[in-house]
């Protein structure tokens, strides 16, 4: 464990993303992920890249889609009422089809709400707050070491696919700081003939999101959408499994609920209750096959969440048998309390 | 070994970095640990904090609402840290600014005289030192004396690193002090 | 009679970088001649190959469909924003943001300003027609005192909605701009000074001297509910006193 | 009869933007429609234009190009 | 039928709210809801109200925000992207507890799309496209009638739980004129003992949406949100049933998308097809229940949307049973076909 | 020895209208002071029943606990917008609008210089302390030239970041505001000063004569990271040979 | 009685205000009626639509992609209506400004000559009153003439009734007119 | 002696703004701390008061007032 080293889950994002060769990144201050600006203003003029706080989260996101129509790899980050801003410009990258990073370091609500760390803008990123038939790839972290390797894969699903991808953490995992190893770059490369730098030796590249004519060129632009959509979701999807084989009960979370959720399964288990989690790591594209496959050998699933009650709908749309499935969730800033959710998966028992 | 640690005094003492040398000498010894700064409100003001945790296991939470330990560098932080310590668990206290007692007869109860060893050694700045070579010498499981030491090379920023042997020298004074 | 094709040569021709498709904007509409001008500087400076526009929402959001270069749409308001964006990756390319003023002095103050008060190394061009052309005619925050439109039927009421915002006057408080004048396409006179305006804009940021600023006023004669030469009439004679011609920076 | 503006129809809309600016006054509007169903420009009196090229220059279509007749 | 009146979906909703008390209105041009602003701009000072072009979508919002707080009636307007650019400030005007209308005629999209009519923005609208637990009432009405009906309701139901409301419209309709019968005032009053009129013979009223202590403030506040929500998913939901008595197959739609289906399902009933409508009239909340019941009784439930899928997720969570449900939609502002829904209903005959 | 009771007199007290609590704000800061005197003129004014403050977030969100008046959040940069329906709605009320520099240039630019073009009949209170405050310490748009920040931590360079933005130059540009004046509080001839600006602010409003600008150079000794009373030095020596001091407008 | 009507113009040909005159008098027969402007593309120019539907049962979709009447005012509209009418459908245009001939020969044509018509009876601007003259006489069932007449009381607003009398001298030319 | 300061203690924070400003500079830092951790501020010079009141009006805690003594 010699190459582990000590970072804030913050500053964590930020290394990860120049690793993957990111060298714009455009963003506005929001506790809690102001370690990341922070971080990049520092680091990123060290390797020739640029680092720019924008008047708003609305420039900073229009900043990215500048960048990245420019053909680099481009990110911005920001926290819940940051995020809420930069809807509009998120639904024209996806409409544009152009690939960027996204971290969303999510914390209570809604309005101004508090800075401690929450879950509760599931439904913003994973069903889009923005308008329009479009999605976000979507990437929930449980620790600081994922927080950098998915940065990392992010960038590549967002090239490989031209789309905006989310890292969504929260308050508490942008925050901690914990032992990690540095991520490999991936060594992929992507081209961008799309990308706008001059027109010299070639026609003109546009980039636009807009589609005049409904007939002839915006539904037919959608339904490619879709189909880069469907490949997606087809190929994309991760998640993990924990003491699953055997279980009767089934916790499903992810990001930071999922850690508490699974010390809580390290107590349940030492009373021989036979419970196992079920980890998204994609929300979307969420795993539906995988958890409703799991959730048919079992007899409860609990979803447990910072919000009160998000990602719980996909887990029924998955499950399809509302009897079977319980809620709980903490909001406001609040995280899950351990010791409830062993009360709960208790009570189950019978 | 599990422990949860608060530790807690108001900005410019160090708690934050006190906090990070426990981690980091925990993670020589291959140990699971967490650490995050407490930022619950937006709000300004003196008082920091940050939680610890070190486990042989995974850590769930990193935050910590009930303490297994709490090391309390000034009288606000003791008030306000000592109700939620854990029935049997460990509040350090930093006895040269608090001229109070504890309440609780339920846990264990160390004061050292955190600012006044530092002084002594030559350094008004390495209080947090003092504590946590205290800390160390009551729980020794946690982490070795020599890990902290060793990990003061990385916790500590380059340009501080010129009174590292000042830390050092509290480090081990508080260590094998007994108040 | 016809002269043959050996007899005469063009002496105005439309420039190169101008694609030969027709626009989609109403008969004497002012960006036409903006366009049209924009590619003769292209043409001139030989930057074709080298230039970006960005066009936000807005009459002229087609932009890149009549100059012959790389282009890209924003969202309405956030051409600077995304001009910025592209200029810091490319630093060599020549990047226009080409504005209107509902966009630029409405929506996209905030962003307007701040590009500007960087000293981003891009042109812009304020398309100012006194008017929200594309949405049907709504006031603009150049919209001049008295003047009817969707939402000001009863004309503009200053001491309701304030005054006609002046984003010259504006962006020149702020220091970094190396370039800032305000011109008019009403006739041929200003049309070539607008495009010697727009020219030193181009070779500015070619220099990599800053950020330059040129606004224009311009018609719209449909939403001005006036044909296209009372419009031309209308910009000398009731936009021009309240908005003075003129260069305000050239540093 | 030194030059004249020749007009290309399917791009004029007839705002007569060029006859405002022609010193000589000769841009009129024709009788017939094109493509786009518009009324487009003529010129009126083709003796009296200097190619001085203002109305080209005002053309917000682009639809005037300007020849000049070569010397003999 | 003498007191029917041709008017534009669009200027319908102003002058209804004008009939509801609404004397503040805020808004920022776009198509295709440019009649709004263009009514109320007239309309308005000729009772003695405040029409305001707002420099942005922002700041419209937040100006309703500063209406609404201050006691007054207050209503905004935007289509697709404007909407997306309101999401902060509605999370906030539902922190903050303030009642509030808007409407939404939405278009085609993603980003800047086209502007005919569309669907595709139901997840923003039910979902909360801004950040934290909250919800908006939402109600999609499907003729000029209903729009005025429902925007005068709108009033009430915002006063009544101290909530935005949102009336989801499209730009079919908004653009469509229909004969309709302006609708009455209702004379309910709302006292608004919290608002801002200056604190004369009283301690200060404070509106706020920050809750700076996670564990006192914010999440009791959200759970007193979530209280008024049950409440109004108690008696709120509207819906309307169509032929369904005796229905073998459903067709569930909404607005505009619901009309056609209608159409549709005149044409399959004279083949002697049993097929009707479940139309909800409220998006958020879903009449769940209801569409169960009906769902149970039928052998296939077709979502119609003018959208790629959006509703029928809420269809899909009230059915809970995939294999019942089928989806039809068109997007990029295009219009479903009516014979295309006769072809998938007569398919499932079998 | 102490006088008795019956000795003595307040010749200084607290302000009836500031809440007795004490603040949540850093010790030195600025904000502080400039909350205890508008109280002061909130009390000479008598005008606690009729006054609404909305304050954005920023290190001042919480003004409403501190003033014993009508008080609103607003979201970051939006406060002119909130007050802009609030006073539309009680024309009669003194609506104060309480902004810092991050909220009322960067973010809130667009909403900030409307609200002061339409002329609202408010008044704004601008804390202008060089850097975000609540936030912990990022580059403002008025930060100064090398000034270290979170985001500059090599100092801001104007090159490429640009030149602290001035908020009256910006905002005098404009015709509807009928007063606008910079002051600072770092010494007690200032802290008088601003307080009559912001006395003459609110009396401006409840003569219904339109909006009211008033600038303060503020101290944040946290995020400076030096002491206060080198924060009140600083502002003296650095801030205030940049942001002139005196009225701009007085109509 | 289920019409799906298309009218086609150039701008200032007053082809909303002809579909809008279209429904309010089929509001007085107690028809179902909706009236929905072309407004697809946010495009300038000259050319306007407006699609109307009347019937006797409620109406679903007020857009009408293959319409069973086209009303053309001038030439590009023509070209881009009569390819969408249904089979069997009308296509009425104006011939005063199309100087070609429709194509089809599966559909019904009527010529009028809107323009002159209108011009005869003393009003340039009336050609739309012209074409919706004819269509009445075309079509019988859609809405009586008097209910147009009757319907111009509130289709016209207050400035422009003073040319109501010219508007129903040309109706009722275009009426009993067989070109 | 005309009168002087009176600290309100758990209002101060001990910026030492007053002192700055005090024109006898009589404002010093205590050695005890408040409840909430801080030293505050105490006049360290009664006699030397003028009751100039500059201290209270700079303080941003208001955590200052001035009493004057009355004659006698
Ligand atoms: C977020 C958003 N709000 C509003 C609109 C609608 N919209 C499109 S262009 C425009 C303004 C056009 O006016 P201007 O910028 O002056 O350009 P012009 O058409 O006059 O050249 C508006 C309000 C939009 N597309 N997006
Ligand atoms: C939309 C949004 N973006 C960012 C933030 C985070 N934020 C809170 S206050 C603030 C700026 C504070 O600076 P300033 O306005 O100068 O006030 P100060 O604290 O310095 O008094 C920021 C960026 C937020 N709350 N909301
Ligand atoms: S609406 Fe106005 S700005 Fe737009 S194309 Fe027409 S004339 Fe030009
Ligand atoms: S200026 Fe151009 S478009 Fe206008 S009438 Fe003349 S030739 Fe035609
Ligand atoms: S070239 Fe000059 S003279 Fe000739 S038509 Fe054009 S404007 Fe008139
Ligand atoms: S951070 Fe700065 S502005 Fe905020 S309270 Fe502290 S000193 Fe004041
Ligand atoms: S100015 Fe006020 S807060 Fe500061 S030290 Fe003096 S009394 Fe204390
Ligand atoms: S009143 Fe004046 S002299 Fe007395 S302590 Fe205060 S500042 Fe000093
Ligand atoms: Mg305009
Ligand atoms: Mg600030």
């Amino acid at each position: 464990m010699s190459d582990q080293i000590l970072m804030k889950g913050n500053e964590a994002v930020g290394e990860a993303a120049i690793i993957a060769g990111c060298r714009h990144y455009f963003a506005y201050p929001i506790t809690p992920q102001n370690e990341i600006p922070a971080y990049m203003a520092k680091r990123l003029p060290e390797v020739g890249g640029t680092f720019l706080q924008a008047e708003s989260e609305l420039a900073a996101i229009n900043m990215v889609f500048g960048a990245s129509a420019a053909g680099a790899r481009a990110m911005t980050s920001s926290s819940s009422p940051g995020i809420s801003l930069k809807q509009e410009g998120i639904s024209y990258i996806a409409g544009a089809e152009l690939p960027c990073v996204i971290v969303d370091m999510m914390r209570g609500g809604p309005g101004l709400g508090n800075i401690a760390g929450s879950q509760s803008d599931y439904f913003q990123a994973t069903r889009g707050g923005g308008n329009g038939d479009y999605r976000v790839l979507v990437i929930a972290p449980a620790s600081v070491q994922e927080l950098a390797d998915m940065t990392v894969k992010a960038f590549d699903l967002a090239d490989h696919y031209s789309i905006p991808v989310m890292i969504l953490g929260d308050g508490f995992l942008g925050q901690m700081s914990e032992p990690f190893t540095l991520p490999e770059p991936s060594g992929k490369t992507f081209d961008k003939p799309w990308a706008l730098t001059g027109a010299k030796g070639r026609k003109p590249n546009i980039i636009a999101s807009m589609r005049l004519t409904p007939e002839d060129l915006l539904e037919k632009h959608n339904l490619e959408l879709q189909k880069t959509y469907q490949e997606i979701e087809a190929n994309e999807v991760m998640y993990e499994s924990y003491l699953l084989d055997d279980a009767e009960y089934v916790i499903v979370a992810y990001g930071t609920s999922a850690r508490i959720s699974r010390s809580a399964i390290g107590e349940l288990r030492k009373e021989g209750i036979k419970v196992g989690l079920f980890r998204p790591l994609t929300l979307w594209p969420y795993p539906y096959k995988e958890l409703k496959a799991v959730s048919d050998r079992a007899k409860k699933v609990l979803t447990v969440e910072m919000s009160l009650g998000q990602m719980v709908e996909d887990v029924r749309l998955a499950v399809q048998n509302d009897s079977k499935v319980d809620f709980y969730g903490r909001t406001g800033g609040m995280l899950p309390v351990s010791e409830e959710i062993i009360r709960k998966v208790r009570s189950y028992g019978g | 070994m599990h422990e949860e640690i608060v530790v807690a005094g108001f900005g410019g003492q160090g708690v934050i970095m006190a906090g990070k040398l426990l981690c980091l000498a925990a993670m020589k010894e291959g140990k699971h640990v967490s650490h995050i700064p407490s930022y619950g409100a937006e709000m300004r003001g003196g008082t920091a904090n940050c939680s610890v945790v070190i486990s042989d296991d995974p850590i769930g939470s990193p935050v910590v609402p009930h303490p297994t330990i709490v090391v309390a560098m000034n009288g606000p932080s003791m008030r306000k840290f000592e109700p939620r310590l854990k029935k049997g668990g460990l509040l350090l206290y930093n006895s040269s600014l608090i001229d109070f007692k504890p309440e609780r007869d339920d846990i264990e109860v160390i004061a050292v005289k955190a600012n006044d060893i530092a002084e002594d050694e030559g350094s008004k700045m390495a209080a947090n030192m003092a504590a946590i070579g205290r800390l160390q010498a009551a729980k020794p499981d946690l982490v070795s004396l020599d890990n902290i030491i060793d990990a003061l090379k990385i916790a500590v920023s380059k340009r501080n690193q010129k009174h590292n042997e000042v830390n050092i020298k509290v480090l081990k004074k508080a260590n094998s002090s007994t108040t | 009679m016809e002269a043959k094709a050996a007899d005469f040569k063009y002496v105005y021709d439309r420039p190169k970088s101008l694609v030969d498709v027709p626009t989609h904007y109403c008969p004497g509409c002012g960006h036409g001649i903006v366009h049209k001008i924009l590619a003769e500087v292209i043409d001139e400076l030989g930057i074709r190959d080298d230039t970006i526009v960005v066009a936000p929402v807005g009459c002229s959001v087609l932009l890149y469909n009549y100059i012959d270069v790389d282009g890209c749409e924003a969202a309405h308001g956030r051409a600077p924003a995304v001009a910025t964006g592209l200029k810091r990756v490319h630093k060599d390319k020549v990047v226009i943001s080409y504005q209107g003023d509902g966009d630029l002095l409405a929506i996209g103050t905030g962003e307007a300003i701040h590009a500007a008060n960087r000293g981003e190394n891009f042109t812009t061009i304020f398309m100012n027609n006194a008017i929200y052309g594309m949405t049907g005619g709504q006031m603009a925050p150049t919209t001049m005192e008295n003047q009817v439109t969707k939402t000001t039927p009863y004309g503009r009421d200053t001491a309701d909605v304030g005054f006609p915002i002046r984003g010259c006057e504006l962006v020149n408080t702020l220091e970094a701009p190396v370039f800032i004048e305000r011109c008019a396409v009403y006739d041929v006179k200003h049309v070539l000074k607008t495009k010697r305006a727009i020219k030193k804009g181009l070779q500015n940021q070619i220099e990599g001297k800053g950020y330059s600023f040129i606004e224009v006023l311009s018609m719209c004669p449909t939403n001005w509910g006036i044909s296209p030469v009372k419009s031309a009439e209308w910009v000398k004679e009731v936009m021009e006193p309240y908005y003075k011609l003129g260069n305000f920076r050239d540093l | 009869m030194r030059g004249k503006p020749i007009v290309d129809v399917e791009r004029c809309k007839g705002c007569m933007l060029c006859n405002a600016v022609c010193p000589e006054n000769i841009m009129g509007i024709g009788e017939r429609f094109n493509r786009q169903g518009l009324a487009y420009a003529v010129c009126v009196n083709e003796e009296a234009c200097t190619t001085c090229r203002s109305c080209a220059i005002i053309c917000p279509e682009s639809a005037i190009r300007i020849i000049k007749y070569v010397e003999g």
